[in-house]
C-alpha cells in the first residue's frame, strides 16, 4: 500500500502541491484526476522519485520512499509508465521487458524467462524482436505493463496511458490495467480519458490547485459542488 | 611590456568579439550550434589570399565580396543541411557541422599546399605607435573596423524591426510563430548574416596573421568560449568576452609558449562548461 | 449567415498519434463560439492543427470563404487566424510595449488596423502601466492579457483564446472573461476554449463539446447549459444518459 | 535458453550477414598471404581505423556520449608506450595495461564529473574537445613526450614479448586482427549477457526511463566512456609500434577524434559492425587513391574530405549509416514471414510539424 502523507512541493516560489495525503491500497486503482496545472505529473514525479519534496512523507508498505533516486525507488518496488513514449522508439520490445525483470533475478536466463512469461502473458510475444518504433501505439502502452509487471512491483504507476489511444484502444488496454490489479498490485493512475477512470478506478482522488478537493467513488466525486467548480468554473455571475 | 600585453590583447580580442557575434547570432536566434563557424573565417583568408588584393581599394572590395560569397554559401548550408535538423532530436546537427569544417579544412589543404601565407599590406601606413608600443596598421585597422561593425551589428539587433525578429525567435519561438514571423526564412538570413560576419572577420585577419588551414578548428572553439563566457543575455557579453580572450592570450604567450597557453585556456573553459553548463541553453528571464 | 472560419473533417496528428477525429467546426462572424472539453480531449491539438503546427488533413478549412489549406502557419496568421495559445509564448526580455508594436508592425500596412496600441491599452489599463516592464516579469493575469493584446495588435479577423484564464486567481478570471467580452462586443469573431464553462457559455452564441478528440455535442449555449452533455464531457458520469443521448 | 533460441533471427538477412563475417574472417588471415607485401602496412592501418571507430562507438554509439575525448586516450595510449617502454624499457604489454587504466580513468573522471554538472551532449562534445586540444597543447610543451618534436623508439627487441617485428609486418598485423576480435566478442557478451551492457540502450535513448527500471544512469555512462576509452588507448599503442614515432601531431590531434566520430557513424553507430566496415573503408579508400597517384599529403585531404560528404550525406537522407541501410536492402530483397502477421499502422507523414 502506498501512503503519501503531507506532501508539498514547490518550484522557486510557486507551490505546485500543498498538503497532500492519500493512500492507495494494494490490489486497486486509484485514480488522479484534476484540470491542467493541477499538480497531478509533479506528484508522480514525486513517487517515482524524479523529484524530491519539501515537506511531507511517501512510504510504500512502511518503507520510506520519500527523497529517494529514481533508481531506488523502482529497486523498492515502485514501476512507472511514461507520458512521453516517442524518444523510445529504439528499443528492442523484449529488451525493454528484460531490463525490468533484473530486480527480480541477477540471473541471466532467469531473466529471459521472466520477460518470456510476461510477454506471452499480456500477448506480446510476436512483437518479441520489434522495436517499439514499430508496433502500434496501444501496444506500445501494453508492453509498458508487461515492462511494469516484470519488475513484479507493489506499485504501478501509471501517467496518462489512454492518451492518443482510440476508444476500442482503450478498451484493450483496460483489460490489461484489469489484469495487472488482479495480481495484486496497487495502481496510481492519471488519466484524463474519463471511459477508463470511470472503467477502472476503485477509488478517485480529484487535485485542483495542488490541493486535494475530493476523493472518493468517481460517482461520489463528480456530485461535488468543488470538483464541478474546479472542472466547469463557478457560476455565471453576469 | 604591460602596456604591450594590453594593447595586442585587446586589439585581438575585438576581431575575437566580432568572430564570437557571429556564432552568438546563430546560436541564440536558431539554438544552432555551429561547428563550422572557424572554418567560415577561414573563407575570408583564403578568398583573400586567393584574390591577392594589391591596394586598399581592391582590398576592400575584394572584402566585401568573400563576405556576399560567405553569406550565399551559409545560406546554401543553412536550406540544404541544417533545416531539416532543427526539429528533430538527435545529434546530426553537430555531426554536420563538424564534418561540414573538415571537409573545408581539407579543402584548403588541398588548394592552398604552401603554409602560413598572407597578403600584402593594403593599408597605407605601415604601424603606429601606441601608448609606446608599436601596431602593425593591418592589426589596428581590423581592430577598428571590428569594433564598428560591432557597433553596427547591436544596433541592428536592438534598433531595427528585423532585429527585432530575431530577438522574438530567439526568445520564443513558438511565439514568433504566433505572431506571424516566417521563422524559416529569418533562420536562414541569420546563418548567412552570420557566416558573413566570420568571413569579413577572415578578411581582417589575412594582412597580419599567417594563415594555416587547421586553424578553423582553433576559431571554433575560441568562438564558443567566447559563447559560453559571454552567456546569452546581450551582444555585450560576447563582446567583453572576446576582450578577455584576447588579453589572456596575449598574457599568457608573454610567459610561457603558445601551445601551452592555449591548453590553460582550453582547461579553463571546460571548467567554466562544468560550473555553467546551461551558459548557452538557460535566458536571463528564468532567473528573474 | 456569413461565416468566418469553416473546418470539415479536421484530423490533426501528435507524434504517432491521431489526437483529433474527423472534427467539423463553423465559427459566424461576429459571434464566440466556445470549446468545451476535458483535459486531454484534444482542443489544444485542434487549434494548433488549424494553424499547421501539427500534421493535419482537413476536407474543408476555409477563412472567409478561402481555401486555407496547407499554409503555414505564419501564413494563416497574416491571413487572419490569430491564436492566443495556452502557454502564452510572450517575448520574455522584450518590454510590453515592444511586445505589441512587434505585433503590430508585423499586421502589414494594407491592412485596417482595429486595434492601435492606444486602443488595446484603453482595453488593457493594468498593461498600460507596465509598458517599460519586461514581459518576464509579468504576473499571471498580466502574461494572459498581454498575449490577448498582442494577439489583437495583430490585426486578427478571427480570434482564437485557448484557455486565456488557465492558472489564474478568480478575481483575474473575472477581468479577463470580462475583457474578452467587450472584445467581442466589437465584432470580432471569437473560437474561446475554457474550462470556465458557466461564463463562456454565458457570452458564446454556440458552443461545441469535444471527448477523445471527437466532437459529441453541438448546440446554442442556452441548450448546452441545461443539458447533461457538458457535465458527462467532463466526468463521463450518469453513462446510461449519455449513451442514450448520442 | 528456450527463450534465447526463439530470440534469435533467422531471417535471411541473418544468414547472409553471418556468411559474410565468417568470409571476411577468413579473408582477414590469409590476407598478408596473398598480397603484395607492402599491403599488409595497409591491411594494419585499416585494422587500426576499425579498431578506434569500434572502441569510440561503444561509448559513442551504445550510450550516445558524443565524446572528442577519445583522441586524447588514442594519444595517451602511443605515448604511455613511447615513453615508458621506449624510454625507460618497461615491458610494451605492460606499458599498453598502463596506458589502457590511464586512459580509462580519464573517460570515468571526465564522465562522472560532466554528469554530476548534468552537462548536455552539445557541452560534452564541446567539453571533451576543450580536454583533447587542452592535452594535445600540454604535449606539444612538455619535454616528457617530447615537445614538438615527439619521441623516437631506438630499442632493439624482437618479437611478440616486444610486440616489434623489423621486416616482416605480418605479426603485427595478426597482434591487431586478434585483438580486435577479441574487443568485438568481448563487447557483443558485454551487451547482450550482461545487466550492465543490456542496460546501454536504455540509457541511450532515455536517461530518466533508465533510472526508472532501476538502472544507476550516472554509474553506467561512466564506466562504459572508461571503457570504451580504455580500450581506445590500444589502437594508439599498436600504430606506436608500428611507425616507431610518436608526435603530439601523430597521434594527438583533434581531427582524429572527429574521424573516429564520423567514421563510426557513417557505418552506423547503432551496430557494432558498422565502425569496422567504415575503418576498413577508409583505409581501402586511401590505397585506391594512392592509385590515382595523387601526391601522399593530397590523399589523406582527399579521404577525409570524402568522408565528410559521406557522412553529411547519410545524415542529409536521414539514414543511420551503411550497415543499417545494408541491412534494410537485405530485408526488402528477403522479407522475413516472420514479421507479416503483424499488422500496418496508419501513420501520416503529410506534413512536418512546424515546432517541436
Amino acid at each position: 500500500m502506498l501512503e503519501v502523507a503531507e506532501v508539498a512541493k514547490s518550484f522557486g516560489g510557486l507551490r505546485v502541491l500543498t498538503d497532500v495525503s492519500f493512500t492507495a491500497p494494494a490490489g486497486e486503482v486509484t485514480a488522479l484526476i484534476g484540470p491542467n496545472g493541477a499538480g497531478k505529473s509533479t506528484l508522480v514525479n514525486l513517487i517515482s522519485g524524479y523529484l524530491q519534496p519539501n515537506a511531507g512523507r511517501i512510504q510504500l508498505d512502511g518503507e520510506e520512499l520519500t527523497s529517494r533516486p529514481a533508481a531506488k525507488v523502482f529497486k523498492m518496488g515502485v514501476s512507472r509508465t511514461f507520458q512521453v513514449t516517442g524518444n523510445t522508439a529504439e528499443l528492442n520490445v523484449f529488451e525493454c521487458v528484460a531490463m525490468a525483470a533484473y530486480r527480480q533475478s541477477k540471473d541471466f536466463s532467469t531473466v529471459n524467462r521472466i520477460a518470456e512469461e510476461q510477454l506471452r502473458a499480456f500477448g506480446l510475444w510476436r512483437y518479441r524482436t520489434r522495436r517499439l518504433g514499430d508496433i502500434p501505439t496501444a501496444m506500445v502502452r501494453v508492453v509498458d505493463f508487461a515492462r511494469g509487471m516484470a519488475s513484479n512491483p507493489k506499485l504501478l504507476l501509471l501517467d496518462e496511458v489512454m492518451a492518443g489511444l482510440t476508444p476500442a484502444e482503450v478498451d484493450v488496454v483496460i483489460d490489461q490495467v484489469r489484469a495487472c490489479r488482479d495480481t495484486g498490485v496497487a495502481i496510481v493512475m492519471i488519466e484524463h480519458v474519463l471511459q477508463a477512470v470511470t472503467a477502472l478506478a476503485d477509488s478517485v482522488v480529484v487535485l485542483n490547485n495542488g490541493q486535494i478537493i475530493a476523493t472518493g467513488s468517481m460517482q461520489d466525486v463528480s456530485r461535488s459542488e468543488e470538483v464541478r467548480a474546479a472542472y466547469l468554473g463557478r457560476a455565471a455571475t453576469t | 611590456m604591460l602596456m604591450q600585453i594590453l594593447v595586442t590583447g585587446l586589439l585581438q580580442g575585438v576581431i575575437y568579439a566580432l568572430i564570437g557575434l557571429g556564432l552568438f547570432l546563430v546560436f541564440n536566434v536558431m539554438r544552432v550550434v555551429n561547428f563550422a563557424h572557424g572554418y567560415f573565417v577561414l573563407i575570408g583568408m583564403y578568398g583573400l589570399l586567393w584574390i591577392a588584393p594589391t591596394s586598399l581599394p581592391s582590398y576592400l572590395v575584394a572584402a566585401m565580396g568573400v563576405a556576399l560569397f560567405a553569406a550565399t554559401f551559409g545560406y546554401v548550408i543553412e536550406r540544404w543541411l541544417l533545416e531539416f535538423t532543427l526539429h528533430k532530436p538527435g545529434h546530426a546537427q553537430l555531426v554536420i557541422t563538424i564534418s561540414l569544417g573538415i571537409a573545408m579544412q581539407y579543402f584548403f589543404q588541398i588548394k592552398f599546399p604552401e603554409p602560413y601565407q598572407t597578403i600584402a599590406n593594403p593599408w597605407p601606413f605601415s604601424s603606429v605607435e601606441i601608448l609606446g608600443v608599436s601596431v602593425n596598421s593591418g592589426r589596428l585597422m581590423a581592430a577598428v573596423i571590428s569594433l564598428a561593425l560591432t557597433v553596427l551589428i547591436s544596433w541592428v539587433v536592438y534598433r531595427t524591426s528585423l532585429g527585432q525578429n530575431l530577438r522574438a525567435c530567439s526568445q520564443s519561438l513558438p511565439g514568433a510563430v504566433h505572431v506571424g514571423i516566417n521563422f524559416p526564412r529569418v533562420y536562414r538570413g541569420t546563418f548567412a548574416f552570420g557566416a558573413a560576419i566570420a568571413a569579413i572577420a577572415g578578411a581582417l585577419l589575412i594582412p597580419f596573421q599567417p594563415v594555416s588551414p587547421h586553424f578553423g578548428l582553433d576559431l571554433t572553439i575560441k568562438a564558443f568560449i567566447i559563447v559560453v563566457i559571454g552567456g546569452v543575455a546581450s551582444i555585450w557579453g560576447t563582446v567583453l568576452a572576446g576582450l578577455i580572450l584576447g588579453l589572456a592570450e596575449a598574457a599568457g604567450s608573454t610567459f610561457v609558449s603558445g601551445s601551452l597557453t592555449s591548453s590553460v585556456i582550453y582547461l579553463l573553459f571546460l571548467l567554466v562548461i562544468l560550473v555553467r553548463p546551461q551558459g548557452l541553453i538557460v535566458r536571463k528571464a528564468d532567473f528573474a | 449567415m456569413d461565416t468566418a472560419l469553416s473546418v470539415q473533417g479536421l484530423r490533426v496528428w501528435r507524434g504517432r498519434s491521431e489526437i483529433v477525429r474527423s472534427v467539423d467546426l463553423t465559427i459566424p462572424s461576429g459571434q464566440v463560439v466556445a470549446l468545451l472539453g476535458a483535459n486531454g480531449a484534444g482542443k489544444t491539438t485542434l487549434i494548433e492543427g488549424m494553424l499547421g503546427l501539427l500534421p493535419m488533413k482537413a476536407d474543408k478549412l476555409d477563412l472567409f470563404g478561402q481555401d486555407v489549406r496547407g499554409s503555414q502557419p505564419w501564413e494563416m496568421v497574416r491571413n487572419g487566424l490569430v491564436v492566443v495559445p495556452q502557454d502564452r509564448y510572450l517575448f520574455t526580455d522584450m518590454s510590453v510595449q515592444e511586445n505589441l508594436e512587434l505585433a503590430s508592425k508585423r499586421s502589414g500596412r494594407s491592412q485596417e488596423q482595429v486595434f492601435e496600441l492606444d486602443a488595446l491599452y484603453d482595453l488593457f489599463p493594468r498593461l498600460a502601466e507596465r509598458k517599460g516592464q519586461f514581459a518576464g516579469t509579468l504576473s499571471g493575469g498580466e502574461r494572459s492579457m498581454l498575449a490577448i493584446a498582442r494577439g489583437l495588435a495583430l490585426q486578427p479577423k478571427v480570434l482564437v483564446l485557448d484557455e486565456p484564464s488557465l492558472g489564474l486567481a478568480p478575481i483575474v478570471v473575472d477581468l479577463i472573461m470580462s475583457t474578452i467580452e467587450r472584445i467581442a462586443h466589437s465584432g470580432l469573431p471569437i473560437l474561446l476554449v475554457e474550462q470556465n464553462v458557466h461564463q463562456t457559455l454565458a457570452m458564446a452564441s454556440w458552443g461545441y463539446v469535444i471527448e477523445s478528440g471527437a466532437v459529441t455535442a453541438s448546440d446554442s449555449s442556452e441548450a448546452l447549459l441545461r443539458s447533461d452533455a457538458i457535465l458527462s464531457g467532463y466526468f463521463a458520469v450518469d453513462v446510461e444518459s449519455v449513451e442514450g443521448g448520442s | 535458453m528456450t527463450t534465447l533460441k526463439a530470440l534469435r533471427n533467422t531471417t535471411p538477412r541473418q544468414t547472409i550477414n553471418t556468411l559474410i563475417v565468417v568470409a571476411s574472417m577468413i579473408g582477414a588471415i590469409v590476407f598478408p598471404w596473398v598480397v603484395d607485401p607492402a599491403l599488409v602496412g595497409v591491411g594494419f592501418i585499416a585494422l587500426i581505423y576499425a579498431m578506434r571507430n569500434f572502441t569510440w562507438n561503444i561509448a559513442g554509439g551504445l550510450v550516445g556520449l558524443l565524446s572528442l575525448a577519445h583522441v586524447a586516450g588514442f594519444g595517451i595510449g602511443a605515448f604511455t608506450v613511447a615513453i615508458l617502454t621506449w624510454g625507460h624499457g618497461v615491458n610494451v604489454w605492460l606499458a599498453i595495461l598502463v596506458g589502457m587504466l590511464l586512459s580509462g580513468l580519464v573517460g570515468i573522471v571526465v564522465s562522472s564529473i560532466m554528469s554530476r554538472f548534468g552537462v548536455n551532449a552539445f557541452f560534452f562534445a564541446l567539453g571533451t574537445a576543450a580536454l583533447s586540444l587542452a592535452v594535445s597543447g600540454i604535449a606539444a610543451s612538455w619535454s616528457l613526450t617530447g615537445e614538438v618534436d615527439g619521441l623516437q623508439n631506438h630499442t632493439s627487441g624482437e618479437g611478440l614479448l616486444h610486440l616489434q617485428w623489423f621486416l616482416d609486418p605480418k605479426p603485427l598485423y595478426y597482434v591487431a586482427l586478434i585483438l580486435l576480435v577479441v574487443i568485438v566478442c568481448f563487447t557483443m557478451w558485454l551487451t547482450s549477457r550482461t545487466r550492465f551492457g543490456r542496460s546501454l540502450p536504455f540509457i541511450r535513448e532515455d536517461p530518466d526511463m533508465a533510472a526508472s527500471m532501476g538502472i544507476d544512469v550516472v554509474r553506467n555512462q561512466a564506466l562504459t566512456m572508461g571503457l570504451s576509452m580504455a580500450l581506445t588507448a590500444i589502437p594508439g599503442s599498436l600504430i606506436a609500434q608500428y611507425t616507431s614515432f610518436v608526435s603530439y601531431e601523430s597521434v594527438l590531434t583533434l581531427e582524429i577524434g572527429i574521424l573516429m566520430m564520423v567514421g563510426a557513424i557513417i557505418g552506423g553507430s547503432s551496430t557494432l559492425a558498422g565502425p569496422i566496415v567504415a575503418g576498413i573503408g577508409i583505409a581501402a579508400l586511401e590505397e585506391g587513391l594512392r592509385a590515382f597517384d595523387v601526391t601522399s599529403s593530397s590523399v589523406s585531404s582527399i579521404t577525409q574530405i570524402i568522408y565528410a560528404a559521406i557522412v553529411i550525406l547519410i545524415l542529409r537522407l536521414g539514414a543511420d549509416g551503411i550497415v543499417p541501410m545494408w541491412n534494410a536492402l537485405l530485408d526488402r530483397l528477403f522479407p522475413s514471414r516472420e514479421h507479416h502477421e503483424v499488422e500496418p499502422e496508419l501513420e501520416s507523414n503529410d506534413k512536418e510539424p512546424a515546432h517541436a
